[in-house]
């Protein structure tokens, strides 16, 4: 395996990841103060939905984005309302949510655009242009037509090329590395990376991280402390729906150009394993979301593996990752201890 | 001293929530452009309004009580099993495994074979896991998701490669022997005389399904064992108090509940398709979770929820064949069901409750 | 009243339920006439979607997918003045027809122009779900690709094992950029939703790519090479139009049952060079000179 | 009797009290757990208020505090009315409260734990180094020495209640309510914790006082409210009052505050344990070679603070040591050998071997919480035959015992279907000993009989100890209670860090002499002036485990 290819793996693996660590950082939110999000997934296929949604309909991708925040914030509002209003079983609130985006995107998407749940593809083309062209005529003639072009161009994310990536390449391994690995990716991969030191000091050094922390731990002490346990709850899991409206984004927008119906396909759930695996802790959950990212990127790279005697099968090629990581957990992860207070309502009067 | 009477929590809240979630979806179907009353006719009719219907509802209602049973027995050890699809799919392989090498001349024989051979599969699958849980502290939750797609790439393999007749397009296994067939309902009413649930699919596995709601609330509620599951769930210290071990426990519990996540196969495998295709489970292990926690992890909530599940698929699946309704409308509903039913259920009881806290202050 | 049952993957599935939906339209479109459409949830729907239909007099009755056939074969029989057609399976009964595809024809061109078009001599085949017909496009691509560039290499990837294989465009994306890092630069997308992630990202990075089922060139003008079509509809509206007559119908390349399409999507992608070879192999097909074999009838492909 | 005292002893004075509620009633669902209740405390002085398991004391003081809303009343601080909406608004109104179980954040530090609710913006370093300063400050002021950064879960109970308390002093709280605070504390701890308050009502601070224990009224408080069944039934001074008088205000009967027994006549050996050692998963040696021996028809007590072993001691007799321990030594009962490690080592067959076991802590290990009390009753003994035959239980069967266990033990109320959560503590606590005295164990292993239960209780807890003592059984009885130990033992051993400091005989031993044992001290080995004062030692002992 030459440096070429490892750069390529791991290349590959920054992309697999970040909707991981996205979800993930959502999922250490909310369950951190308490409230267990099964439900990561059905955001993620909102958010991703949603944002390719408009970004077709508006050719801007920004204006998308927001609109996957939305998408998820909303089924976020419905998890919050169920598991911390009416203090009902968080889990059947997350498996709804998951049911409900699953419909929903497929129902919506149909009705809008008639593509059987599939956007438009988020490229230009006359399949996009039929969508974005009422959108651009009103806004010729609200801002005039310079603006309008401009704001409807781009309908979807692309790779930003760090500073000095090409004039560093020269320098050997991290040269490449930088210009390979590193730069390239589009923002929300750096949104996801530097979520990952932010939510660190959330949680860690500042007031609103310490109370979070304590919600998810032992409700009641923040309750007498004179903290309302509801908004903080409802804060995290509104965090939740906004990590999670990236995730589903940057599915949509970044790694592919449009929505296709279920595309999510189990991350969620990859996320929500990588929580435990990481043990609930940010940096836990980079490395935990990267060893995914890799094992996918090293499957993908080696679909059949050639080991002398016996070739392994695609198949089983395929269900490395998941092997690896039960023989992971087995051999080198310990007892995860969730938060103590995860999944309780709390419940002060009966 | 309870706030409302029982018969009010147990009938009327899920029955005010279901209105309610009925109501949203018919909000739904009209933002759509078709009619509530329609699809609402089409689904009742499709799913209750003949034989026909019922024979289906029935069906997917057994797969969906061996999966809710798979649940409720893990939950009550505090275990949350969420591999109920893969232990369901490898119940299939036990299945196809036995029935397929075993000549068995008569499907009285073949029944009692084709359990044991999908309820070890199934536990077998479960075991891995609740080993990992019980030893090495491997949390369960993750170790079963990944056992799912463990099970999928697996059979995948097995029925491509293994199993597949020669010259078969088809990724699955070659047919049962016809011995070996399990009566179906519709035949056994004909032998009384009675012409019913013609060419659906339920067949004497509802009765397994049914004996195993049985059997389980005896485990969990009347035997010695249930009681140790159930208090190794609430708590662990308690348990080791008493003298339960808890590795004891936690497989025993694991290798109960995949066990009947594999009986599911009986079911689908063996009393419907009579061979084994890909993805036969087709996310019945994951309905299951929601059929247990809306059946509040009681075998009559898991019967009574596997039921209405039962009519949302194929109510559902009939507003999908017979309207110009998506199918993905189905899930909606589902999802609406679920979430009022299962998780906003306070929303309804609250009020109920202080209603009848303020008709009883009255009466006082 | 002719009717139409999809396969599970849904008549928007960007394959060849997708087809057999336009193949259906057209006729409507065409003759005016209705006909009966049926999306199904589960395995167990299948018997009951056949005999529903049976029963309300729908005929013909024409179904995708090869899992119908086990179905068909106890169903078909207890309707004995019924037509039904089966796609992609052969079901021997009296009234039904089995209407197949030479995929691996078709592939195989698409496999020559994919070996014109290589400059580095690699191509690439993602397959969606790993299941034996998805190798047969593969095998077809390889032999095609292989009688043209002996020394070249295919990369083979599939994208999974569970039904969401079919809908993982990022995946798709991500499988892709993992064969371009090794050199392809040609890549054929056997794989539903997926392959639409296969098609951008080829688009994205530069190369070229080929769709499959239905015509895909028009998704990114000018980059996607080909599509290896598979018509999938003509047979639909064949069937609708003509009826139904039992015996297995193979729809070949001859019969234009599977082609590689060429439209001024493409156009400027296709050398003469490429002309002449594709028709070159496509005459010798035909001749039986060439025998593209079939991976299914024995599980193993003569090439690799 | 009740109504003259509260009417003739209602407290009046001109000065505005620090706090007063005007009928203040309160119900949980159909509960109702406070009807009508006026209370007036003086600025600073120390009221106490006692009231059977479930009184309502807890909801009151709850309500005070802003963590429950009242159905009806009014609450006034200083004089002035306060619409008390959230424990926000109760602590900017100078009130603090300890509650009876902590709010506290096991994996946080002290520190964070002190400023949480209270931090001084939005980042988190400067209230910490502000909470360092004044942590310090009230450690030298009040002797409340406790490790600024150690993790909560790793502090002794004790420890924990001194940060509950300095909680609330850095609030700056005026009123200072503490509910059930000496239910987890020693001799040694409580007199401390005793002294703090005084200082603090030096300062002029208002101090409420919930207990069960009336010496502890008698003690310290100025004046001391009486609660029962949700009403207040009566108000008083401290000084006009006497325990008796107390007690039966509370109970509404007499009550025996001092066990009657008989001598023990001790007959053959039924423990014998024979340097018996243990070292932890951390590699901690907790047990340092323990000899004890017990005869049948006497009680062992054994004294001690608690985390110097006993905890282990009762766990490994119990059958299940600690994970990932070892255990060696050698064990007998009733000259059989006890497994002390492997599968034979577990509590089921220790039950079968004769042995009972009241476990310290209740509610993680004596009780499933959810569970029935009649299905509490079988807790530990399901496997019994008489609990039905096969694999299946026989209800009837165990409802039927537990029925008959209910009723003579009194518990209240005497509802088998009702959730063990659902009782109160004392309740709850004689729902084990009554499923455990009740299978007259050759041996009874107890862990802190009365922790947290009303006098009425623990006179009836104490007297079936003591009639199982008669009856000819062994009992091992581990207590921080200095009194409880030295009114049931017949012979008191004294345990600290992981050894026995020396035997007593209970009419002989003195508290000052077990005091000094407890502490690590051989009074008989040491020199007069190098003892130190209990209480000081305390801090350096080895945590809970
Ligand atoms: N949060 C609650 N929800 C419902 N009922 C409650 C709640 N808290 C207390 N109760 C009820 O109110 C009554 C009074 O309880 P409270 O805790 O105030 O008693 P207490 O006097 O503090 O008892 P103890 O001495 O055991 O601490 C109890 O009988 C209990 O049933
Ligand atoms: N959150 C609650 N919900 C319902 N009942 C409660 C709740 N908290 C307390 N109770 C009830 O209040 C009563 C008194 O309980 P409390 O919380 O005062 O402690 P306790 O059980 O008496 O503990 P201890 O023995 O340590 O005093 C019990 O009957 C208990 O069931
Ligand atoms: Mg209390
Ligand atoms: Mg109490």
């Amino acid at each position: 395996m030459d440096l070429n290819t490892v750069l390529q793996i791991l290349d590959s693996a920054v992309r697999l990841m970040t909707p991981l660590l996205l979800a993930c950082l959502a999922g250490l939110y909310s369950e951190r103060a308490g409230v267990f999000d099964i439900g990561l997934e059905g955001k993620m296929l909102m958010a991703a939905f949603s944002a390719a949604t408009v970004a077709a309909l508006t050719g801007n991708v920004w204006l998308g984005l927001c609109a996957g925040l939305l998408g998820a914030l909303m089924l976020s509002a419905i998890h919050g309302i169920a598991s911390i209003t009416f203090r009902g079983n968080q889990l059947i609130s997350g498996v709804a949510i998951n049911f409900l985006a699953s419909g929903l995107t497929v129902l919506l998407g149909q009705k809008i655009f008639g593509l059987g749940g599939r956007t438009p593809n988020l490229t230009p083309g006359a399949e996009l242009e039929a969508q974005v062209t009422p959108f651009r005529t009103w806004l010729t003639d609200v801002a005039g037509a310079d603006l309008a072009t401009w704001l409807t161009a781009t309908p979807r994310l692309s790779g930003i090329t760090l500073p000095f990536a090409e004039s560093l390449r020269p320098v050997p391994v991290l040269g490449p590395l930088y210009a390979e690995v590193v730069s390239g990716h589009t923002i929300l991969v750096y949104v996801a990376f530097l979520m990952v030191p932010l939510t660190w000091w959330i949680l860690y050094r500042t007031r609103f991280g310490l109370r979070l922390r304590a919600v998810g731990e032992n409700p009641a002490s923040v309750d007498t402390a004179g903290v309302s346990v509801t908004r903080l709850r409802f804060a995290a899991v509104a965090i939740a729906g906004l990590l999670c409206g990236l995730a589903g984004a940057y599915l949509a927008t970044g790694l592919s150009a449009g929505f296709v119906k279920e595309m999510t396909a189990g991350r969620g759930f990859i996320a929500l394993a990588a929580l435990i695996f990481a043990k609930w802790r940010p940096w836990g959950a980079l490395g935990a979301t990267f060893l995914f990212g890799l094992l996918e990127a090293i499957a993908n790279r080696y679909p059949n593996l050639d080991l002398g005697i016996v070739t392994v099968p695609s198949m089983f090629m395929n269900a490395l990752p998941y092997i690896l990581t039960v023989i992971i957990l087995a051999g080198f992860v310990g007892r995860a201890i969730p938060p103590r207070a995860g999944g309780e309502p709390y419940v002060k009067e009966r | 001293m309870e706030k409302m009477p029982k018969w009010a929590d147990v009938l009327l809240t899920p029955l005010i929530s279901l209105v309610l979630a009925m109501a949203i979806s018919a909000l739904v179907i009209l933002a759509i452009g078709e009619s509530p009353v329609e699809a609402l006719t089409t689904m009742i009719d499709g799913a209750l309004g003949s034989s026909y219907g019922w024979g289906f509802t029935l069906y997917y209602a057994t797969n969906f009580i061996f999966t809710g049973l798979a649940v409720m027995v893990a939950y009550h050890a505090s275990l949350f099993n969420i591999g109920g699809e893969g232990q369901a799919a490898m119940g299939g392989l036990g299945v196809a495994l036995v029935l397929l090498s075993v000549p068995l001349p008569h499907w009285a024989l073949a029944l009692p074979a084709g359990m044991a051979g999908a309820a070890l599969f199934g536990a077998a699958w479960a075991l891995i896991p609740a080993w990992l849980q019980a030893k090495r502290g491997s949390h369960i939750v993750i170790t079963t998701i990944m056992f799912n797609f463990i099970a999928a790439a697996a059979l995948n393999y097995i029925l491509v490669n293994l199993m597949r007749p020669v010259g078969s397009m088809d990724p699955a296994s070659a047919r049962f022997p016809e011995a070996t067939h399990l009566p179906k309902l519709s035949d056994m009413a004909l032998a009384f005389g009675i012409e019913w649930g013609k060419n659906t699919p339920v067949n004497i596995s509802f009765f397994v399904a049914i004996a195993a709601c049985l059997l389980v609330w005896l485990l969990i509620w009347r035997s010695r064992l249930g009681f140790e599951i159930r208090a190794f769930g609430k708590s662990e210290p308690a348990a080791l108090y008493a003298g339960i071990n808890p590795v004891r426990i936690t497989v025993i519990a694991m290798l109960i509940s995949g066990g009947l996540a594999g009986m599911m196969a009986i079911n689908n495998v063996m009393g419907e398709a009579e061979r084994l295709v890909l993805n036969a489970v087709e996310g019945a292990g994951f309905i299951g979770i929601a059929v247990a926690l809306m059946g509040r992890n009681h075998p009559l909530g898991v019967f009574l929820a596997a039921l209405l599940f039962g009519f949302l698929y194929q109510g559902g699946g009939e507003l999908a064949l017979w309207t110009s309704i998506p199918r993905e409308l189905i899930i909606v509903i589902q999802a609406l069901v679920i979430l009022f039913t299962g998780a906003l259920d306070n929303m309804v009881r609250m009020p109920l409750e202080r209603m009848f806290l303020a008709i009883r202050k009255r009466g006082a | 009243e002719p009717a139409l049952i999809f396969d599970l993957g849904g008549k928007f599935d960007k394959s060849f339920n997708e087809a057999a939906f336009m193949g259906a339209q057209r006729w409507a479109e065409e003759t005016g006439g209705t006909y009966k459409e049926l999306e199904m949830q589960s395995e167990a729907q299948r018997e009951q979607a056949l005999r529903r239909l049976a029963e309300t007099g729908a005929n013909p009755i024409v179904m995708t997918g090869f899992a119908f056939g086990d179905v068909l074969n106890q169903v078909a029989p207890d309707y004995p003045d019924t037509q039904f057609a089966i796609i992609d399976m052969v079901v021997e009964q009296p009234n039904v027809q089995s209407i197949v595809f030479t995929e691996e024809q078709g592939s195989y061109l698409a496999g020559i122009m994919a070996a014109q078009a290589s400059q580095s001599g690699t191509v690439g085949f993602i397959g969606g779900m790993d299941i034996p017909l998805i190798h047969k496009f593969e095998c077809g691509f390889a032999q095609g690709f292989k009688a043209a560039k002996p020394d070249g290499t295919v990369l083979i990837n599939y994208t999974g094992t569970t039904p969401a294989a079919w809908n993982d465009p990022v995946k798709g994306g991500e499988l892709a950029r993992a064969q371009i890092s090794q050199g392809a630069d040609v890549i054929y997308a056997a794989a539903g939703g997926t392959g639409i992630g296969v098609l951008q990202t080829a688009a994205d990075e530069g190369i070229l790519s080929i769709g499959v089922d239905s015509n895909q060139n028009h998704l990114h003008p000018g980059k996607v090479l080909t599509s290896m079509v598979k018509r999938v509809d003509n047979a639909v509206y064949d069937a609708f139009k003509n009826g139904v007559e039992p015996g297995v119908k193979v729809l070949d390349l001859q019969a234009e049952g599977v082609d590689v399409a060429i439209d001024e999507n493409n156009q400027q992608l296709v050398t003469p060079e490429m002309q002449a070879a594709v028709d070159d192999a496509r005459a010798k097909i035909a001749s039986g000179e060439i025998a593209v074999h079939d991976y299914m009838t024995d599980n193993t492909c003569p090439v690799q | 009797m009740a109504s003259d005292m509260q009417t003739g002893g209602r407290l009046a004075t001109a000065a505005p009290a620090a706090i007063e509620l005007r009928g203040i009633s309160k119900s949980f669902g159909p509960v109702q757990a406070n009807r009508d209740i006026h209370l007036r405390v003086e600025r600073g002085t120390i009221h106490g208020i006692i009231g059977e398991n479930g009184a309502g004391k807890s909801t009151l003081m709850s309500i005070l505090y802003g963590f429950y809303k009242p159905d009806s009343g009014e609450v006034l601080v200083n004089g002035r009315p306060l619409t008390i909406t959230d424990s926000q608004t109760a602590i900017r109104a100078g009130i603090g409260m300890v509650f009876q179980h902590f709010k506290l954040v096991q994996n946080f530090t002290v520190l964070e734990n002190i400023i949480l609710g209270a931090e001084e913006g939005r980042l988190l370093r400067p209230s910490l180094s502000k909470a360092r300063g004044v942590l310090k400050r009230l450690a030298q002021e009040y002797e409340l020495n406790v490790d600024p950064d150690t993790r909560i879960e790793d502090l002794s109970v004790g420890h924990q209640q001194r940060v509950e308390i300095l909680k609330a002093l850095y609030r700056q709280a005026d009123i200072l309510i503490l509910d059930e605070p000496t239910g987890v504390l020693t001799p040694a701890e409580a007199d401390h914790l005793f002294r703090i308050l005084e200082g603090l009502r030096a300062e002029g601070k208002t101090i409420i006082l919930i207990t069960h224990k009336l010496r502890e009224i008698m003690e310290i408080t100025d004046t001391v409210s009486v609660m029962r069944r949700g009403e207040m039934v009566a108000s008083v001074r401290t000084g006009e009052t006497s325990p008796e008088e107390l007690a039966e205000l509370m109970v509404g009967r007499k009550v025996l505050l001092n066990v009657q027994k008989a001598p023990a006549r001790p007959a053959q050996p039924v423990l014998e344990i024979r340097n018996l050692r243990m070292v932890d998963d951390a590699g901690v040696e907790r047990l340092r070679g323990i000899d004890l021996d017990i005869r049948a028809g006497e009680i062992l007590g054994i004294a001690g603070v608690s985390g110097n072993g006993q905890t282990q001691l009762l766990e490994i007799l119990g059958g299940y040591p600690p994970k990932g321990s070892t255990v060696s030594g050698e064990v007998r009962v009733n000259g059989g050998p006890l497994p002390l490690a492997g599968a034979a080592c577990n509590a089921a067959e220790r039950r079968r071997q004769g042995l009972g076991h009241i476990p310290e802590d209740r509610q993680a290990e004596g009780l499933i919480m959810d569970f029935a009390a009649w299905e509490n009753v079988a807790f530990g003994y399901h496997d019994a035959p008489e609990y039905g035959r096969g694999p299946l239980m026989d209800r009837d069967a165990i409802r039927r015992d537990a029925e008959g266990k209910i009723a003579r033990f009194d518990v209240r109320p005497p509802s088998c279907d009702l959730a063990a959560r659902d009782f109160s503590g004392g309740n709850q606590q004689k729902i084990v000993v009554a499923r455990e005295i009740e299978r007259n164990p050759d041996l009874l292993l107890i862990g802190q009989p009365t922790r947290g239960v009303d006098i009425g209780a623990i006179e009836f807890i104490h007297k079936r100890i003591v009639e199982l003592r008669d009856a000819g059984k062994a009992i091992l009885l581990v207590s921080v209670e200095l009194d409880e130990i030295m009114s049931l033992s017949d012979r008191i051993a004294v345990m600290f860090d992981g050894r026995i400091m020396g035997e007593r005989l209970p009419n002989e031993a003195t508290t000052g002499d077990l005091g000094l044992l407890m502490a690590g001290v051989d009074p008989a080995t040491a020199p007069p002036d190098t003892m130190p004062p209990a209480h000081e030692h305390v801090e350096d002992l080895p945590r809970e485990a």
